[in-house]
C-alpha cells in the first residue's frame, strides 16, 4: 500500500526534481570544456522560479491552444515519469501502458506544442513546428524499432518488465541486436531531445533553431512550464537509456537500502550520458536541416539491422 | 425479431427515399422528411446490430420472391453486423447533419433527389453487408457505386466534379465487372444454380490451387480498387471532395470498408485455407497504401482532398491487419490472428467514427467559409467556437493521440506487428517488422499532417474575408459532431466496451474466443496471446493526469496566487503582425517536399520581376505542384492507347456502298470454302 | 384462326389509317390498333401457357414459346412506339417538317411493318417467313427514308440493297433445306414447315444442312445486323424517325434472331449443336468486339444507340452459341431486355432531338436541366443498357456468362472473358459520351420542358418494363423462357 | 422414259450454261441497256427451264410460275428498267471500280469457289442437280459480284435480280421449285423490291443529280 503512494513521490521528486539539474551540469559542463566560467549548475532552477513568479504576456492573436499547451506538455511528460521505471523496477503506473504509449504522449506533448507555435501567427513559430514535425517524424520509426528490438528481447512491451528481464539475466544485454538498439535509440534521444548536431538549445537564431522556435513567444509561467518539460524530457529518455541498456543496481522491490543504492548508481549513470551528450555536442557541429534525415536514416537503418541480427541470433 | 427490425430500417429508408421525390414544392419540408426518416431507419439496424452482437447470433432473411432465376436472401451473421452498427451509426449522424448541411442547396438545386439518392445510398449500404448470394451482392454493391455516382456528380455544372465522377464509376465499374469474374470462377466449382455464398464457403477452399489463386488477384483488385489502395485509389481524392460533404462524410467514413467486407468474406470464408503469401501480399499492399496515403495528404492544400488521402492511408492500416491475421491464420496462429482481426475491426470502426467527425467539420467551415483551401483560411477558432474544439477532437484521435481512440487500435495494430516474429519464416518476420517501421514513420506523418490542417486553418488570424467573416454553423451541425466526438473519447477510454463487441465476429470469423485472455476490467492485458506481456488501461491514465495536471495547477497557484495575462500582438522583428506573415500550409510541408522528393517530384518555379535598375525585386510568383506520378506514367498511356486503336479501326466505316457489299461477299466467301465443307 | 386475328389486327388498323388524313385521329386509331394487339397477345401468351404451341390453318400457323416470346417483344414494342410517334410526329407536324398526308403513309407503312414482323413469328412455313422477313425491309425502307432528304435516302438506298443481298443469300439456304426435306417427308406441299421438319431434321443430309445453316446464317445475320454484315444499320437506324428507329433496334433484329434460332435447332439436331453453335459464337463475338470502338469514339448520339445493337445482339448470339441452359435463358430473356430498354434509350433519342434539332452530341449538353424526365430516363436507361446492376440487361448479361464460365468448356470460357472485358470497354463509351450530354449546363438557351404527354407515357411505359424484369422475372415469363430452352434443346 | 429424262436434263444443262455465260456478259459489257437485253434474254431461258421442268415432272403450279415468270421476268422488269433508264436519259456507259479483264478473271475465279463448294454437297445426288446447282451457285454470286463492282444504281438492280435468277434456278433444278404460296411470295417480293429500289433511283438522280452510287458517302463514321 505505501508502496503506491512512495514510489510516485518518489519518481516525481527525482525527475521533476532534478531535471533542471541535469540541464546546469551539461551546461556547467560544456563552459568548463570552452574553459569559461560558465554559469552555476544551478543556474536553471534560478530561471524558473524567477519565471514562475511573473506574469505572462500572450499574444493577442493566439487561442486558449496556446495557453493550454504549457499545461498540457508538462502533465504528459509527468505522466511518462510516472511509467518509466527510474529507481526500482517496480513502476507505479505500471498498469496504465508501455512502450508505445510513452511515444505517443510524447506525441501528445509535441502535437500541442506545434499547434501553439502556428498559434501565435509568427513565421518564426511555423518555421519551429514545421521542422520539428520533420525531425521527430524521422525520429520515430528509428526509435518505436529500436524499443521493439529490445521489447523482442526481453518478450514484452513493457518497461518495467523489459528492466526487470534484463536485470535479472544480464547475458540477453551481450548480444549485438541491443547494441544496435542502443546506438539508434542514443542518436533518435539526442534527436528528440533537441541537442547539437539536430538542433542547438543555445540559440534563436531562426537558421538554426528548431525547438526554441517554438517556445519563442512563451512567457512567465508559460515559459517556465515549458522549458521545465523540456529538460524533464531529456532526463527521461535518459533515463530510459539507462534503466534499458545498464539496469544493474536498479532496485527490484521497495527496500530502502536498495533504493539509495539504485539512486547513487542512477545518479552516476545520468551524470555519465549526461556527460557523453557534452562530448558530442562539442565534437559535432550543429547539421544542415536537410541532413538531419540523414543521420536519422541511419539510425533508422541501425534499428532495423538490430531486429534483424535478432532473428539471426535466435 | 432482429429480421423484423432489419426488414422495417430497410423499408424505412425506402419510404424515405421515395417520401423525397413526393415534394414537389417544399423542397425544404421534403428534404428535413427523408433525412428524418434516414435516422429513424438507421436508429432500427442500430438495434438490429446490437442485438445480435450481444449474443453473437446469425439470422438468415430468405425472401421467396424470384429474382430471374434465384430467390433474394440474406444474412446477417456477426460480421454483418458489426459492419451494420458501423454503417448505421454513422449513417444516424451524418442523417441528422445533412439537416444543417443540405440548406446549402435548398431552392438552389433540387435536393429531391439528393434526399432520394442519399436514403438509397445509406440503405444499399447496408445490403451490400448482408446480402448472401453472388447475384444480389452483385446487384447491391453496384446499386451502391452508382448512388454514390450521381451523389458525387451532384454538383454537375463544375466540370471538375464530372471528370471525378467518370473516373469513378469507370473504375468501380471495372471492380465490379472483376468482381463478378471471381464470382462466375468460384460458380464454375459450385454446381447449383443458385449462386448462394453458402456453396462458396463450402467449395471455396477445396479449389484447385490456380483458380484459387486467380480468384485471390481478382478480389484484390476488385475490392482494392473501392478501398482505393495504392495505385488503385485514383478515384478516391477526386470523388471524395467532389460529393456533398454529408456525402463524403459517408464516403469516406464506410463506404469504402465495404472493401474491407468483402476481404473478410473472401479470404476467410470462401477461399480459406489461403497460403501465407496471399497475407503477405496483402500486407504489403497495406502498408504501400498507408505511407504513399498519408504522404499525398501531407501536401495537399485542399482540406477535402486531404481527408480523402488520409482515408486512403487509414484503410491501408486496416488492410495491413488483415494481411497480418490472414498470414497468423495461414500458420494456425489463432490467438494471435484473432488479435490482428481485432486491431483492423477496431480501427475500422475508429476510422469511421473520426473521419466522419472531420469531414463533418470540413463541411462546417466550408459551410461557413465557402472555401475548402486552408491557406485561404485562419483564425477559425475564434469564429467557429465550437466547430474548432470539436475538429481538434477528431484531429488528435486521427493522430492516434491518447487518450482517444485512435490510440487504441494504433495500439493493436503495433501489437500484432510485434507479434509478427513468432511466425516461422524469417522473411516474413522481417517484412512485418518493416510494415511496423512504416506504420510508425505513417503515425508521425498523420500528425504532421493534421498539425498542419488544424494549425493552418484554425489558428492565428484569418487569411482572407472568407475566413474573416466567418459564423459559426446551424446547431444541428456541430451537434451531431458532438456525438461522434462523445464516441471518439468514449471509444479511447473504455476499449474493452468496444473489444466485447468485435469478439464476436472473431469467435465467428476464427472460431476462437480470446477477449477474456485479452482483457480483465478494462485493462488490455496481453499475458495469455504470447509470453510477450503488456498492459494498457488509457482510462486510468487519463485519470492520472487530471490529477497531476490539478496538482500542477495548485502549485503554480501557490506559487503566484494573482497570476495575470497581459494581451500584446505578436513579435515580428518589429513590425506590426500581418496574416502575410504567418505560415502557410505549403510552407509547413516546404521541407517533407525536399526530403521525399522523388515520390513528389515537385515542379517548383520562381519568377521574379525586377525594378529598373534591378535591385529591388518588384513581385515574386512562387508556383509548386507535386506531379502525380500514377496518372502520369500508368492511366495516362493506357486510356490513351485504347482509345489510339479504336481511332484506327474507324476506318471500317467508309461508307461506300461497294466495301460493305464487299464485307458480306467475303464473309459468305471465306464460310463456305472454310467452314461449309 | 385466333393466330390469324393477331394478324388482321395490324392490318386492319393500317388500311384505315391510310384513309384518315387528320392527324390528331389517325394517332389514335393506331395506338388503339397496336394497344388491342398487345392484349390480344398476352391472351395468346396464356394459350401458349398451357398448350406449349398451337398449330392453325391447317398447318400454315405454329406458334410455340420462342415465336410468342417475339411477338410479345413486338406487340409491346410496337405499342410503346404508337404512343411515341403519336407525340413526335405532333411535334414534327407542328414545326412543319412533315405533312399530315406524308403521316397517312407513315401509319400505314408503321402498321404494315408491325405485320410482317408478327408474320415472321407465327409462320411454320420456312418459305413464307422468308418472304415476310423481305417484306419487312420493303416495309421500312420508306420509313428509313421519311424525311427524304440525301441522307435519308443514301441511309435507305443502302438499307434495301444490303438487306435485299443478303435475304437472297439466305434463300439459297432455304432452298437446299427444302431439297433435302423432300427426300425425307412423303408429303411435299409442308416440306419447309417447321412443324414436320423439326421431327425429322436428323435424316436430313449433313453437308447440306451445314451449307444450308451458312447462307441462313449469313442472309439473316445481315438482317440481324451481326457483324460483318451490320453496315447498313448504324445509317438506317440513325435516319429513320426515332419511333422507327426503336422498332428497328427493338424488335426488327430479334426478328431475324428468330429466324437464325429456329435454323439453328434444325441444323443442330441434324449435323450436331458443335457446329452452329461455334458459328453463333464466333459471329456474336466478332459483333461485340466490332462495336467497341464506334462507341468509344462517337460523335451522333443516334448511332451510338445503334452500335450498341450491334453489341447486344452479338450477345445475343453468343449466348445462344455458348448453349448451356442459363446461357439459353439468359439469351433469350436478353432479346426482350435489350427490346425493351434499347426502345426507350431511342425514345429519349428522339425527344433530344426534337429539343436540340441535332444528333451531334457537342451540341447538346445539360438534358437533366431542359428535359427532366427524359434526362432522368436516359440516365437510367444508359445504366440498363450497359448492363450494369441492378437494371434488367444485368441479370441476362449475367445468367449467360455464369452459363459460359460453368460450362467448363475452355473455348467457351475464354469467350467469356474476352466478353467481360468488351462489355466494360462498352460501358466506359457509353457514361463517357452519354452522361457529358445528361449533366453540365446547356450551351445554348433552350426552353425547359418535355416534348408531350404521349411521349413521355410512351417511355414511362417502357421504363416499367425495365424495372420490372430487373428485380423480378413473372412466372408467365419465365415458363415461357424455359419452354423456350426446350425447344432449342429439341426437346419434344 | 430414262431416254426424256436425259434428253430434259442435256437441255437444261445447256440453258443452264446459257445463263451462266450471260451472266459473265454482265459483268462483260459496259452499256446499260445491253445489260438490261442480257438479263431479260437470261430470265427467258429461265423461264424455258422451268417450263421443261414442269412439262415433264408434271407438276401443275409449275406452269402457274413458268407464266408468272415470264411475264414478270422477261417483259415488266426489264420494261421498267428501260422506263427508268430513258427517264433519266443515262447516255454514258457505267464504269465499274476495278477494270474488266481483271473482274473477268475474278467471276471465273467466283465460279470456281461455287463448284468446289458445292461438290461435296451433290455428289450424292444423280439428277441434272449435278450440275445446275453449282451453276445456280455461281449465277448467284456473280450477280453479288456485279452489284460489288458497279457502281451504277440500276447496275446494282441488276446485280440483284440476276442473283435472284440464280435462286430460281436452284430452285427449280433442286427440288422442282418450291410450294406455290413461296414463289408467290417470291414474285411479290421482287416485283416490290424493283419498284421501290426503281423509286429511290428516281429520288437519288434528283437530289444527287448522279446514278454513281459511290457518291453516297455522307454516312460514314
Amino acid at each position: 500500500m505505501t508502496s503506491n503512494i512512495i514510489l510516485p513521490i518518489l519518481q516525481l521528486i527525482v525527475i521533476v526534481g532534478f531535471s533542471p539539474l541535469v540541464k546546469g551540469f551539461i551546461n556547467k559542463i560544456e563552459a568548463r570544456l570552452q574553459s569559461r566560467r560558465g554559469a552555476s549548475i544551478f543556474q536553471p532552477y534560478y530561471n524558473l522560479v524567477k519565471l514562475l513568479q511573473k506574469d505572462a504576456v500572450v499574444s493577442e492573436t493566439s487561442s486558449w491552444i496556446f495557453r493550454a499547451t504549457p499545461y498540457v506538455t508538462f502533465v504528459s511528460i509527468l505522466i511518462i515519469s510516472l511509467i518509466v521505471p527510474v529507481l526500482s523496477v517496480k513502476v507505479p503506473l505500471n498498469f496504465t501502458g508501455d512502450i508505445i504509449l510513452i511515444i505517443y504522449l510524447f506525441a501528445l506533448a509535441r502535437f500541442f506544442l506545434v499547434l501553439s507555435s502556428l498559434d501565435t501567427g509568427s513565421a518564426f513559430g511555423g518555421m519551429g513546428g514545421s521542422r520539428e514535425m520533420m525531425v521527430s517524424s524521422m525520429a520515430e520509426p528509428a526509435m518505436i524499432l529500436s524499443l521493439f528490438a529490445v521489447a523482442l528481447t526481453a518478450d514484452s512491451t513493457n518497461l518495467s518488465n523489459i528492466t526487470n528481464t534484463l536485470l535479472n539475466d544480464s547475458i540477453l544485454l551481450l548480444n549485438p541486436s541491443l547494441l544496435l538498439a542502443f546506438a539508434a535509440l542514443g542518436v533518435v534521444i539526442i534527436a528528440e531531445a533537441g541537442r547539437i548536431p539536430v538542433d542547438n538549445p543555445y540559440t534563436h537564431l531562426e537558421l538554426t533553431m528548431i525547438h526554441e522556435g517554438m517556445l519563442l513567444e512563451f512567457s512567465g509561467r508559460y515559459l517556465a512550464l515549458a522549458e521545465w518539460a523540456s529538460s524533464m524530457k531529456l532526463l527521461v529518455l535518459l533515463t530510459i537509456l539507462v534503466n534499458i541498456f545498464l539496469p544493474w543496481g536498479i532496485a527490484d522491490g521497495l527496500a530502502f537500502s536498495g533504493l539509495i543504492i539504485a539512486f547513487a548508481l542512477y545518479v552516476v549513470k545520468i551524470g555519465f550520458f549526461a556527460f557523453v551528450i557534452v562530448i558530442v555536442e562539442m565534437s559535432f557541429a550543429k547539421l544542415r536541416l536537410f541532413r538531419i534525415p540523414n543521420l536519422l536514416g541511419t539510425a533508422f537503418i541501425l534499428s532495423i539491422l538490430a531486429i534483424i541480427s535478432l532473428y539471426v541470433v535466435r | 425479431m432482429a429480421e423484423h427490425l432489419f426488414v422495417i430500417s430497410v423499408l424505412l429508408y425506402a419510404t424515405g427515399a421515395l417520401l423525397a421525390l413526393c415534394f414537389f414544392k417544399w423542397q425544404k419540408a421534403g428534404n428535413f422528411i427523408s433525412l428524418v426518416f434516414a435516422a429513424i431507419a438507421s436508429c432500427f439496424s442500430i438495434t438490429t446490430a446490437v442485438i445480435l452482437l450481444s449474443n453473437g447470433a446469425t439470422v438468415r432473411l430468405n425472401f421467396s420472391l424470384y429474382h430471374a432465376i434465384i430467390k433474394y436472401n440474406f444474412l446477417l451473421d456477426p460480421v454483418s453486423s458489426y459492419f451494420i452498427l458501423a454503417i448505421s451509426s454513422i449513417s444516424f449522424v451524418a442523417a441528422i447533419y445533412s439537416i444543417g448541411y443540405t440548406r446549402l442547396y435548398i431552392n438552389k438545386r433540387d435536393t429531391r433527389f439528393l434526399g432520394f439518392l442519399y436514403n438509397l445510398f445509406l440503405v444499399s449500404m447496408l445490403l451490400v453487408v448482408t446480402a448472401n448470394n453472388a447475384l444480389v451482392f452483385m446487384i447491391v454493391w453496384e446499386l451502391m457505386t452508382i448512388v454514390s455516382f450521381f451523389l458525387v456528380i451532384y454538383e454537375h455544372e463544375n466540370p471538375a466534379n464530372m471528370k471525378a465522377g467518370f473516373i469513378y464509376i469507370i473504375m468501380a465499374h471495372i471492380g465490379s465487372a472483376l468482381l463478378a469474374v471471381a464470382f462466375f470462377i468460384m460458380f464454375a466449382h459450385v454446381g447449383t444454380w443458385d449462386f448462394g455464398f453458402d456453396d462458396f464457403r463450402k467449395v471455396g477452399g477445396r479449389m484447385p490451387e490456380v483458380y484459387k489463386n486467380v480468384v485471390f488477384f481478382l478480389v484484390i483488385i476488385g475490392f482494392g480498387i473501392k478501398a482505393g489502395i495504392f495505385p488503385l485509389h485514383l478515384w478516391l481524392p477526386m470523388a471524395h471532395p467532389a460529393a456533398p460533404t454529408n456525402v463524403s462524410m459517408v464516403m469516406s467514413g464506410v463506404m469504402i470498408k465495404t472493401a474491407i467486407y468483402g476481404f473478410i468474406r473472401f479470404y476467410f470464408e470462401f477461399l480459406s485455407p489461403c497460403p501465407p503469401w496471399w497475407g503477405v501480399v496483402i500486407l504489403i499492399i497495406g502498408a504501400t497504401s498507408a505511407l504513399l496515403g498519408i504522404l499525398y495528404a501531407l501536401v495537399e492544400k485542399d482540406i477535402k482532398t486531404l481527408l480523402a488521402y488520409s482515408s486512403i492511408e487509414n484503410n491501408g492500416l486496416i488492410i495491413i491487419c488483415i494481411g497480418l491475421s490472414m498470414i497468423f491464420k495461414s500458420y494456425n496462429l489463432i490467438a494471435l490472428s484473432s488479435l490482428a482481426m481485432i486491431a483492423g475491426l477496431y480501427h475500422l470502426v475508429n476510422h469511421a467514427v473520426f473521419k466522419s467527425l472531420l469531414f463533418g467539420c470540413a463541411g462546417n467551415v466550408y459551410y461557413a467559409t465557402h472555401t475548402k483551401n486552408i491557406d485561404d483560411l485562419g483564425g477559425l477558432i475564434k469564429r467557429m467556437q465550437i466547430t474548432a474544439p470539436l475538429f481538434l477532437v477528431g484531429v488528435l484521435s486521427i493522430s492516434a493521440i491518447p487518450p482517444l481512440n485512435g490510440f487504441v487500435s494504433e495500439w493493436f495494430v503495433f501489437q500484432s506487428l510485434l507479434n509478427g516474429f513468432t511466425m516461422p519464416s524469417v522473411i516474413i518476420k522481417i517484412i512485418t517488422i518493416i510494415c511496423g517501421a512504416v506504420v510508425a514513420l505513417t503515425g508521425a506523418l498523420v500528425a504532421t499532417c493534421f498539425v498542419k490542417a488544424f494549425g493552418i486553418s484554425f489558428l492565428a488570424m484569418p487569411r482572407t474575408e472568407h475566413a474573416k467573416h466567418a459564423k459559426e454553423v446551424p446547431v444541428v451541425m456541430y451537434v451531431s459532431m458532438g456525438l461522434l466526438a462523445v464516441l471518439c473519447v468514449f471509444m479511447g477510454l473504455f476499449p474493452a466496451k468496444i473489444m466485447m463487441t468485435v469478439n464476436h465476429v472473431n469467435t465467428h470469423v476464427l472460431g476462437i474466443d480470446i477477449v477474456n485472455s485479452l482483457t480483465s476490467y478494462d485493462w488490455l492485458q496481453m499475458k495469455i496471446v504470447r509470453t510477450n506481456f503488456t498492459q494498457l488501461s488509457p482510462k486510468s491514465a487519463f485519470v492520472f493526469g487530471l490529477i497531476l495536471l490539478g496538482i500542477t495547477f495548485g502549485a503554480l497557484t501557490l506559487i503566484r496566487p494573482g497570476f495575470a495575462r497581459k494581451f500584446y500582438e505578436t513579435w515580428t522583428c518589429g513590425r506590426s503582425p500581418e496574416p502575410r506573415l504567418e505560415y502557410t500550409a505549403t510552407a509547413f510541408t516546404r521541407p517533407f517536399k525536399t526530403v521525399f522528393a522523388n515520390l513528389y517530384r515537385p515542379q517548383r518555379e520562381v519568377s521574379m520581376v525586377y525594378t529598373v535598375p534591378k535591385f529591388f525585386v518588384k513581385s515574386i510568383s512562387y508556383v509548386s505542384e507535386v506531379s502525380p506520378i500514377f496518372e502520369k506514367y500508368f492511366y495516362g498511356p493506357v486510356s490513351q492507347f485504347v482509345l489510339d486503336i479504336s481511332n484506327k479501326v474507324r476506318w471500317v466505316h467508309t461508307g461506300s456502298i461497294h466495301i460493305y457489299l464487299t464485307y458480306i461477299f467475303i464473309t459468305l466467301i471465306i464460310l463456305i470454302i472454310f467452314v461449309g465443307k | 384462326m385466333i393466330i390469324l386475328f393477331l394478324l388482321i389486327i395490324p392490318v386492319v388498323t393500317a388500311s384505315i389509317c391510310v384513309f384518315i388524313k387528320k392527324h390528331h385521329v389517325s394517332k389514335y386509331i393506331s395506338i388503339a390498333g397496336s394497344f388491342i394487339a398487345l392484349i390480344y397477345n398476352i391472351y395468346l401468351n396464356y394459350n401458349i401457357y398451357t398448350y406449349h404451341s398451337i398449330l392453325g390453318f391447317n398447318n400454315f400457323f405454329y406458334v410455340d414459346a420462342l415465336s410468342i416470346l417475339t411477338t410479345q417483344i413486338v406487340t409491346i414494342v410496337a405499342f410503346a412506339a404508337a404512343l411515341y410517334s403519336a407525340g413526335y410526329m405532333e411535334a414534327e407536324l407542328h414545326d412543319g417538317v412533315i405533312s399530315e398526308k406524308k403521316l397517312q403513309w407513315y401509319y400505314f407503312l408503321f402498321h404494315m411493318f408491325i405485320f410482317t414482323m408478327l408474320l415472321v413469328c407465327v409462320i411454320n412455313n420456312l418459305g413464307v417467313m422468308w418472304v415476310a422477313i423481305e417484306g419487312t425491309t420493303l416495309a421500312t425502307t420508306f420509313l428509313v427514308g421519311f424525311y427524304n432528304k440525301k441522307q435519308h435516302q443514301e441511309a435507305a438506298w443502302k438499307y434495301i440493297i444490303l438487306c435485299s443481298v443478303g435475304i437472297t443469300l439466305a434463300l439459297f439456304g432455304i432452298i437446299l433445306t427444302y431439297h433435302s426435306a423432300k427426300g425425307v417427308l412423303e408429303e411435299v406441299g409442308y416440306a419447309l414447315n417447321w412443324s414436320d421438319l423439326r421431327a425429322v431434321a436428323d435424316k436430313f443430309e449433313p453437308h447440306l444442312m451445314k451449307l444450308a445453316f451458312l447462307f441462313v446464317l449469313v442472309g439473316y445475320g445481315t438482317k440481324a445486323g451481326l457483324a460483318p454484315m451490320h453496315t447498313w444499320l448504324p445509317d438506317a437506324h440513325s435516319q429513320a424517325p426515332s419511333p422507327i428507329s426503336a422498332l428497328f433496334s427493338g424488335v426488327l433484329i430479334n426478328c431475324s434472331m428468330y429466324g437464325i434460332i429456329r435454323y439453328h435447332i434444325l441444323t443442330s439436331k441434324c449435323v450436331g449443336s458443335e457446329y452452329s453453335c461455334t458459328l453463333l459464337m464466333i459471329f456474336g463475338l466478332v459483333s461485340v468486339i466490332v462495336s467497341i470502338p464506334f462507341i468509344l469514339i462517337q460523335k451522333d448520339y443516334k448511332r451510338l444507340l445503334a452500335f450498341s445493337s450491334v453489341e447486344h445482339i452479338g450477345f445475343v448470339a453468343l449466348g445462344i452459341g455458348f448453349g448451356g441452359m442459363y446461357s439459353v435463358y439468359g439469351a433469350v430473356l436478353h432479346t426482350f431486355n435489350h427490346a425493351v430498354a434499347k426502345a426507350l434509350l431511342f425514345f429519349c433519342a428522339g425527344n433530344i432531338f426534337l429539343k436540340y434539332k441535332t444528333t451531334e452530341m457537342e451540341n447538346v449538353k445539360g438534358i437533366i436541366k431542359t428535359l427532366p424526365v427524359t434526362g432522368t430516363i436516359l440516365a437510367i436507361g444508359v445504366l440498363a443498357i450497359t448492363g450494369t446492376p441492378p437494371f434488367n440487361i444485368f441479370v441476362s448479361e449475367f445468367l449467360v456468362l455464369a452459363g459460359g464460365f460453368a460450362s467448363g468448356n475452355p473455348f467457351i470460357i475464354t469467350f467469356s472473358s474476352v466478353l467481360i472485358v468488351c462489355i466494360t470497354l462498352i460501358f466506359i463509351g457509353f457514361i463517357y459520351n452519354m452522361y457529358r450530354m445528361i449533366f453540365g449546363t446547356p450551351t445554348m438557351d433552350i426552353p425547359k420542358g418535355e416534348t408531350s404527354k404521349f411521349t413521355t407515357a410512351a417511355m414511362l411505359f417502357l421504363l416499367f418494363f425495365v424495372m420490372i424484369i430487373s428485380f423480378y422475372v413473372p412466372p408467365l415469363l419465365r415458363e415461357v423462357l424455359r419452354d423456350i430452352y426446350d425447344i432449342i434443346r429439341n426437346v419434344q | 422414259m430414262t431416254q426424256q429424262i436425259i434428253v430434259n436434263s442435256r437441255a437444261i444443262d445447256i440453258l443452264a450454261v446459257l445463263m451462266l455465260i450471260t451472266t459473265i456478259i454482265l459483268i462483260g459489257t459496259s452499256r446499260l441497256k445491253t445489260c438490261i437485253w442480257v438479263y431479260a434474254f437470261r430470265s427467258f431461258a429461265l423461264t424455258l427451264v422451268s417450263g421443261l421442268i414442269a412439262s415433264f415432272s408434271g407438276i401443275h403450279h409449275i406452269y402457274i410460275t413458268t407464266a408468272i415468270s415470264l411475264a414478270l421476268k422477261v417483259i415488266v422488269i426489264p420494261g421498267f428498267l428501260f422506263h427508268i433508264v430513258r427517264k433519266i436519259n443515262i447516255k454514258k456507259g457505267q464504269e465499274s471500280l476495278i477494270n474488266y479483264t481483271f473482274s473477268l478473271l475474278l467471276a471465273c475465279g467466283i465460279i470456281l469457289i461455287a463448284f468446289y463448294s458445292t461438290q461435296n454437297v451433290i455428289q450424292f445426288e444423280n439428277t441434272f442437280m449435278r450440275h445446275c446447282l453449282p451453276i445456280a451457285l455461281s449465277i448467284t454470286l456473280l450477280g453479288f459480284f456485279v452489284m460489288i463492282i458497279r457502281k451504277q444504281a440500276i447496275a446494282q438492280i441488276l446485280g440483284l435480280i440476276t442473283m435472284e435468277d440464280g435462286m430460281f434456278f436452284a430452285a427449280l433444278s433442286t427440288s422442282y421449285g418450291m410450294p406455290l404460296i413461296v414463289e408467290l411470295g417470291l414474285f411479290f417480293d421482287i416485283m416490290v423490291s424493283v419498284i421501290i429500289m426503281g423509286i429511290y433511283v428516281y429520288r437519288i438522280k434528283e437530289s444527287f443529280n448522279t446514278l454513281d452510287t459511290d457518291f453516297l458517302k455522307e454516312l460514314k463514321e
